[in-house]
């Protein structure tokens, strides 16, 4: 196991310094250049010169890279074209917006899905066991902006419940003023994000079902829920989890998706404007975090995973 | 997301009316106490007006944090400010400014002739990224005899130069890090900026003139013009400072619990041509274009009841209007006629390069479907804002385009033969330089409307139509601008009924 | 439409029945035939504003108008032919992209594999929208553009399954007894790989399929999808989201048909895993 | 009394395809009987039907009472009680039929405690005289997962999980189909002496003749869901009286005959 | 001598060592049977018989010779095989005509008509009716999908017939007719079959000679009749005491 973590972390390591290579590269590709942003009409020929030696455009990419990277290697993300603000606590102040809606919208999802995704699979011949199945048809097919714009306008405009957008200007001091901010952009993201999660669980707790070990466990004088309980659970697990980081980043994307609905000043929202403006290191900023942060839901589902499964301790140690 | 980009109108002085604005704004002790909520889509991306900040910073900052010697009001008329007054000499050169006592800044210092050089300075300096800039191209030279007075010398008249100070915030000359704090002399204190949400002012207690009515205003910032209308309907925000569509205005329009404010808008949606480009150099091709599309049509699309049809490039609200509606009048039948005369009789083919925010793209689809009509093929080519600035504005490559002009005073554009839309009309430029050496308004007035006369004769764009200006606020609340001139919203008036 | 034709081609001999293949054909046929249609009639020229600013629906015009006053129903008919477009091209660039590259790691050494292998878990991990955000925004949002940008995110999902399907259609004997037949590798991928992994690749294609559709819509509503004069129901979406008071119908009616189309692909890739194949009957 | 009373069972699919019809037969406690049949045959059908443990899908008709219970038609409920207790069962495949995420000892004492009502200390003893009993080493199997051992040790190891509640009725259903023949001679071996030692009754599904001879005295032959032949296993080897019992007979006596004379 | 391995070892990547200094040689018509129980390095002497591995050490001769490319179609046509797992060794999505020309079509030796009429000869002889040809793999039962395997190892008139447990899936009753069918084309055709099994009565149903295999390693090997009746070795002994046996009558 430890010499399994250590090669995944190594892969890690790699993966991300390869991905962020990837994004640089490919933000460099970008037609235009991000010194207009920072430009008048009248500039001057002097001016522009000026600008683009401010955001480094003049130097080769290689160059521009591995500057950047120095600075990354300090947890440095650099500062804004467009600002001249540093990326790291603009991000910092936005994750404490769009990490507790991802959060919040993943484990709602997530206790959505495990009881719909169960149900429809135990009680597949039932009619709500028939319906959980339908309805997570139509949320599959539903586009999340979609459905972000009916709450609004039922709950928020409609129903004076709950706040159309925004966020509190002091944040999470007044916690409940918080949560109100978040309860619908957190539901709608739930909402469309159980419909693909409870397929996942269904499908896993239909192979549960169906397997020998429940059977047997159930000829030793297992009851049905508790045999369920006690293999199924872990069993179960393995195929889910290594979906979740997955889902995870997904739901990350419906949040940025959203939070442009609810205007909420989250990560998602400042990467838009950053493609918008062509502010190069604030892209670069959110995409650094949230692929390390993908990337390291991914290295936490597989080590979960090889936890749950000791066959995988094994086939990996052994056969590599 | 939208990106006005601001055009610096070089113009001559504006009228020199000193009447007082009455802000009326006697307020009890419960109101003074009140916060502010104002909803906008502008948000500042940093707080430098020297660049980058764009139009959002100027809502929030403008005679609300900073302060300029003079100041452009909601009305358009210019009114001293940190100037208590000036002289000129009589050649026009030499302008000498003295400055209103007790004044401080935010963070304590008292206001010096040495900060105000320091702040016109800065706009001159050779990194300065400004947009006024240009505008102050005739300074030789700016002393500071005293503590209270300011001397600028010029290398020829200008008759704007007034007008064009009310742009120059005065800044603490020791004051650093201005893109995430401030040091202005405002009636309003920065209190905290969130990025992606809203930007907080607190009223300044040791403000030199009169105290704000409330004691805070909140800029909420929306990316998105139904969210925004949303929020002012559930009561999260108390006014909208700039309404994009006519669409969410029925909602408020018939509702005694908000007012809908019709203001004076100087926002020109334009169809510009490449003048130095086949078929565009020819007048009558542009003429025809300009016949071939029913622009009555096309206001009432965008804007349904809102908004004003003009002639050229000149709003109602600049000294020098005319109504020109007529110059170039809807007329499919004329426009056919025109493009015969003008050597395409079988018409022809052309691509709009089309900014990929609203409401260009409509308005690209728009124009495309009204030329097919007179046998002329548009090709719409979708562009983002920073494209739209490489290749159509700094490199000039295109045919035609579409942008919207918000600032007023911006004809004189039309004399700048190097604009990127290449009008080239040498008498034209004559007019402009002549109306800016002015001595007189009247005769300022005279040369610009000249101008406008010809631009229209000449159909140097097409003028599709004005914005209207459009404040939605709650009935709870007076005292808002309405007007919203290049982008300023002064917030210190706002109180709560 | 791969998709949709060998699920006609199983649906012929009706061995089992299946209602969800039966529905899903039915709403993906209804979009398709719209779509044929619009090719030779629209109730009016696609450019045509002759109409008054969003009218409600009348008989003049099914669905109303926009705030052009173009006809609604005309926009939704040429919509339903960009939907399929962008579902369809994407599809086909994911799925020549990213068969490819699948069996490329399949038959590799186990190095190169791992290191395929290794790249996919990277992108997959990625959602499809945020890799087609950063495409589009480097390459311009264009209708091209957007289904580049979706396909090559899709097809490391297309890479990996073909891998695993291949790895395990490798692994069984009918392989190996095409060695020792004498045929060679290519062959065996044409005759034995291909068909064999083809129905299982073939559910995921068709909801790669809806993935597409709902990736360009969000796209567009995010400003950075297809642009005018492409009218994409992601567009009218967002082009509508503004008048949702004023004239719902301008924002349900993509809206509706949008979840149509996805709903009956998935429903067709249902069908299909439902409708087993031959090599599945056979087993006990 | 009769432990087991199968009456006019049958088995169908969903669909209606009849997999057992019209199945009867008895065994008395301590009795044990051969269930014959080639694949298809409905033998595993029935074992899992005996059990109430038949898959989604398959409805059961008929009869069968074990230790006087109705199992046909009954709520899991009343099920529950019996197995184990009364009856258990050894499957085919070992490496399925165990919880691969659960270590053998784990697995073992699950059924231990639920019948036993053990726990801590006595528990653990009970676990391992649970694995002594089918001879494995206690220490290193108890910590195993089922891929870390051979397919002998996990079918002794399902061995002693189905012994582990101190059945009346072992149902072994073809337990040594998936072994090497030297592993299936052992664990037929250590199968043959558990149960005499615990006076089990024992029903023993397999499609091997031979097999089936080594474990039992009679034999049920079942061919498409339906028996054909009941009787002691030399008269059925003898004298077949049904044709497909004969051939199945014929075909065994010359494969055994290849091997030559012992 | 039709192939043969000489002094053969074969070790995994991981290091684990699967065949030990291994000798087996088949002659032209022999038929030699190969038991062993699982690891004992059955399937890794398939493969390297077959030319789909190469060992570590030693060498594979085909006809006296080692088998490079140039000689590889030469091998595939003289050396055929039948595998195990009837539902797995035939491609579900190609009718019979498809499978059982495969190797004609592959190698070069037939196409249209003549192949057709091959591969009717060669279903024929293997016991299926003509009309199989147009149908499906999943329309036949266990038994027949092994002679349709058969069919397709014979087509090509092979002189070996390398058999992998070639009965273990099946019935008794259809374990005997595919072990009398494949006695038969030995009969008739002189083929040369090798044969291996864990199952010592399919072997000595069909095999004169036999290898005794375990861990890797020839245990023993001789006459059939020869290491039935009286095992050499430990191993060998304890193997054949294994099997079942019915109870005399």
């Amino acid at each position: 196991m430890t010499s399994y973590l250590l090669r995944r972390s190594a892969f890690l390591l790699v993966s991300f310094v390869i991905a962020m290579m990837a994004i640089f590269v490919l933000l460099r590709l970008l037609p235009g250049d991000p010194s207009n942003a920072l430009l008048s009409v009248t500039a001057t020929p002097e001016q522009i010169a000026a600008a683009q030696a401010q955001v480094g455009a003049d130097r080769p990419v290689l160059e521009q890279f591995l500057a950047w990277f120095a600075q990354l290697t300090r947890f440095d993300l650099g500062e804004s074209f467009i600002s001249s603000l540093p990326v790291w606590p603009e991000i910092a102040a936005r994750l404490t917006v769009t990490v507790p809606l991802t959060l919040m919208a993943f484990a709602l999802a997530l206790v959505i899905s495990l009881v719909a995704g169960v149900v429809a699979a135990i009680k597949a011949d039932r009619w709500y066991g028939i319906l959980i199945s339908a309805i997570s048809q139509l949320g599959v097919a539903v586009p999340v902006f979609w459905v972000g714009i009916l709450m609004v306008s039922v709950f928020s405009v409609g129903l004076r419940w709950l706040p159309s957008s925004g966020f509190p200007r002091d944040d999470w001091a007044d916690p409940a003023d918080a949560l109100r901010s978040l309860t619908l952009p957190v539901i709608t993201v739930a909402l469309v994000m159980s419909a693909s999660l409870t397929r996942y669980v269904r499908s896993a707790t239909l192979d549960v079902v169906g397997s020998d070990y429940l059977r047997s466990a159930r000829a030793q004088g297992s009851g049905y829920t508790e045999a369920l309980w006690r293999h199924g659970l872990r069993n179960g697990a393995v195929p889910v989890i290594s979906i979740l980081g997955i889902e995870l980043a997904t739901t990350f994307l419906g949040a940025v998706v959203v939070e442009s609905v609810f205007g909420l000043p989250g990560l998602g929202s400042m990467l838009l404007k950053a493609i918008e403006q062509h502010d190069y290191p604030n892209i670069q900023g959110v995409l650094f975090v949230s692929t390390l942060v993908v990337l390291v839901i991914g290295f936490l589902a597989d080590v979960a995973q090889r936890l749950i499964d000791p066959r995988l301790r094994v086939s990996i140690s052994g056969n590599r | 997301m939208k990106k006005h980009i601001g055009f610096v109108a070089l113009g001559l002085a504006a009228s020199l009316l000193l009447a007082g604005c009455a802000t009326g704004a006697d307020s009890s002790s419960s109101a003074a106490d009140a916060t502010i909520e104002i909803g906008s889509l502008y948000e500042p991306s940093n707080l430098s007006n020297f660049g980058g900040g764009g139009q959002g910073v100027t809502e929030a900052f403008n005679g609300n944090v900073y302060e300029g010697l003079y100041q452009l009001t909601d009305d358009g008329s210019v009114e001293p400010l940190l100037a208590e007054s000036n002289t000129v000499s009589d050649d026009g050169l030499t302008y000498t400014f003295s400055l209103q006592d007790g004044v401080t800044f935010h963070s304590g210092k008292a206001l010096t002739s040495t900060d105000v050089k320091a702040s016109i300075e800065a706009v001159l300096s050779d990194d300065s990224q400004s947009a006024r800039k240009s505008s102050f191209g005739a300074i030789t030279s700016i002393e500071t005899p005293d503590e209270s007075t300011v001397v600028v010398t010029l290398a020829e008249r200008s008759i704007s130069f007034i007008y064009n100070l009310s742009y120059i915030w005065i800044i603490n000359a020791d004051a650093t890090d201005l893109e995430t704090t401030e040091d202005g002399t405002g009636p309003y204190v920065l209190d905290e900026w969130k990025r992606g949400s809203s930007l907080a002012l607190t009223r300044f207690d040791d403000y030199w003139g009169d105290a704000a009515a409330n004691a805070e205003v909140v800029f909420n910032y929306f990316t998105d013009a139904t969210a925004l209308s949303n929020a002012l309907l559930t009561g999260e925000v108390d006014i909208v400072t700039s309404v994009q569509s006519p669409d969410a205005l029925s909602q408020f329009s018939d509702n005694a619990d908000y007012v809908v404010n019709d203001g004076d808008s100087t926002t020109k949606e334009i169809l510009v041509f490449n003048d130095r480009v086949a078929p565009f150099d020819n007048v009558d091709v542009r003429k025809a274009i300009y016949s071939a599309i029913d622009t009555t049509k096309l206001l009432n699309s965008i804007w349904g009841d809102y908004g004003t049809l003009i002639g050229s490039m000149v709003p109602p609200t600049d000294p020098w209007y005319e109504d020109l509606t007529e110059v170039n009048p809807y007329d499919p039948d004329l426009a056919k006629q025109l493009l015969a005369s003008g050597g395409q009789p079988d018409g022809f083919e052309f691509t709009l390069d089309t900014p990929s925010y609203d409401p260009h793209p409509v308005v690209a689809e728009f124009v495309k479907s009204e030329l097919a009509k007179v046998g002329i093929t548009v090709n719409i080519n979708t562009i983002s804002a920073d494209e739209w600035y490489t290749k159509v504005y700094k490199a000039q490559d295109f045919t035609a385009t579409l942008q919207e002009h918000v600032n007023d005073r911006d004809v004189v554009w039309y004399g700048n033969p190097d604009f990127y839309w290449g009008y080239n009309n040498p008498d034209v430029t004559q007019w402009v330089a002549e109306a800016e050496a002015s001595a007189t308004t009247d005769e300022q007035t005279a040369k610009l409307k000249q101008v406008n006369e010809q631009i229209a004769q000449d159909a140097a764009s097409v003028w599709l139509y004005l914005y209207p200006q459009i404040v939605v606020a709650s009935s709870d609340v007076s005292g808002y601008p309405v007007n919203g001139l290049n982008s300023q919203f002064y917030a210190y008036d706002i109180a709560l009924k | 439409m791969s998709a949709v034709v060998s699920a006609l081609a199983v649906v012929a001999p009706a061995r089992r029945r299946s209602w969800t293949l039966v529905a899903g054909l039915v709403l993906v046929g209804a979009v398709v035939l719209v779509a044929v249609i619009s090719l030779v009639w629209l109730p009016y020229a696609p450019a045509d504003t002759t109409g008054t600013r969003l009218e409600g629906p009348s008989l003049a015009h099914w669905i109303g108008t926009d705030k052009l006053g173009r006809d609604l129903a005309t926009q939704l008919m040429s919509g339903a032919r960009i939907a399929l477009l962008v579902g369809l091209s994407s599809v086909a660039v994911g799925a020549v992209i990213g068969i490819t590259v699948g069996l490329v790691a399949a038959f590799a050494e186990s190095w190169l594999d791992d290191s395929i292998s290794a790249a996919l878990d990277v992108v997959i991990a990625f959602p499809v929208l945020l890799l087609a955000m950063l495409i589009v925004a480097a390459q311009g949002a264009s209708l091209g553009s957007v289904i580049v940008a979706i396909g090559l995110a899709m097809s490391a999902v297309v890479a990996r399954l073909t891998r695993v399907l291949t790895k395990r259609v490798l692994g069984e004997q009918y392989v190996t007894a095409a060695r020792t037949s004498g045929t060679r590798w290519p062959g065996i991928v044409a005759r034995h790989i291909l068909p064999n992994i083809w129905p299982t690749l073939s559910v995921n294609l068709a909801l790669q399929f809806g993935v597409a559709v709902l990736a360009e819509a969000s796209l567009s509503y995010l400003g950075l999808g297809a642009p005018p004069p492409n009218a994409s129901w992601g567009r009218l979406l967002q082009e509508a989201q503004g008048t949702v008071v004023t004239a719902p119908l301008g924002a349900i009616a993509p809206g509706i048909a949008l979840i149509m189309l996805v709903i009956g692909v998935n429903f067709i890739a249902d069908g299909l895993r439902d409708v087993a194949d031959p090599a599945r009957k056979g087993r006990r | 009394m009769t432990l087991l009373s199968v009456t006019s069972l049958g088995v169908q699919t969903a669909a209606g395809r009849p997999l057992v019809s019209d199945l009867s037969f008895e065994l008395a406690a301590g009795a044990r009987l051969g269930l014959i049949g080639e694949s298809g045959s409905g033998k595993s059908v029935t074992s899992l039907a005996v059990t109430g443990l038949l898959g989604a899908g398959l409805v059961a008709t008929g009869s069968v009472h074990l230790d006087g219970v109705e199992v046909v038609g009954a709520a899991e409920r009343a099920l529950v009680p019996l197995r184990g207790r009364v009856a258990s069962v050894v499957f085919q495949e070992p490496l399925t039929a165990l919880d691969p995420l659960m270590r053998i000892g784990r697995q073992l004492a699950e059924p231990i405690a639920r019948h036993r009502g053990l726990r801590g200390a006595a528990l653990r003893a009970a676990v391992a005289e649970a694995l002594d009993e089918v001879s494995l080493d206690e220490k290193r199997i108890a910590r195993a997962y089922p891929h870390e051992i051979s397919g002998g040790q996990r079918q002794r190891a399902a061995i002693a999980i189905a012994l582990g509640s101190r059945p009346r009725l072992l149902i072994a259903d073809e337990p040594t189909t998936a072994l090497d023949v030297t592993v299936q001679a052992q664990i037929l071996r250590l199968l043959d002496d558990l149960v005499d030692a615990r006076g089990m009754a024992l029903l023993f599904i397999s499609h091997d003749l031979a097999v089936v001879s080594a474990m039992t005295r009679e034999v049920l032959v079942m061919s498409s869901g339906v028996a054909v032949e009941r009787g002691s296993i030399e008269r059925v080897l003898s004298a077949p009286a049904d044709p497909y019992t004969a051939q199945l007979v014929r075909s065994a006596r010359a494969l055994d005959g290849m091997l030559g004379e012992r | 001598m039709i192939l043969e391995l000489q002094n053969v070892s074969y070790r995994y990547r991981t290091g684990t060592l699967a065949l030990d200094d291994v000798s087996i040689a088949v002659r032209d018509g022999q038929s030699v049977g190969l038991v062993g129980e699982s690891g004992s390095g059955k399937s890794t002497i398939v493969r390297l018989m077959l030319a789909l591995a190469k060992p570590t050490a030693g060498a594979v001769l085909f006809e006296g010779e080692p088998i490079v490319p140039t000689r590889l179609r030469r091998f595939r046509a003289a050396v055929q095989t039948v595998f195990q797992d009837p539902y797995s060794s035939l491609d579900p999505r190609q009718n019979i005509e498809s499978i059982v020309a495969e190797p004609l079509r592959s190698l070069g030796i037939a196409r249209g008509a003549d192949a057709r009429t091959l591969v009717a000869e060669s279903l024929a002889a293997v016991g299926l009716p003509a009309d199989a040809l147009t149908r499906f793999p999943h329309e036949f039962s266990g038994g027949q999908r092994q002679r349709i395997a058969i069919a397709r190892a014979t087509v090509c008139r092979p002189k070996l017939l390398v058999a992998d447990e070639p009965v273990s899936a099946l019935d008794v009753t259809t374990r005997i007719q595919v072990i009398d069918l494949l006695a038969e084309l030995r009969a008739s055709t002189g083929l040369a079959i090798l044969m291996v099994s864990h199952d010592l009565s399919a072997v000595a149903a069909l095999c004169d000679k036999t290898v005794v295999l375990n861990a890797g390693r020839v245990v023993e090997s001789g006459s059939t009749a020869g290491i039935l009746a009286t095992p050499r070795e430990d191993y060998t002994r304890r193997l054949v005491s294994a099997v079942p046996r019915l109870p005399a009558t």
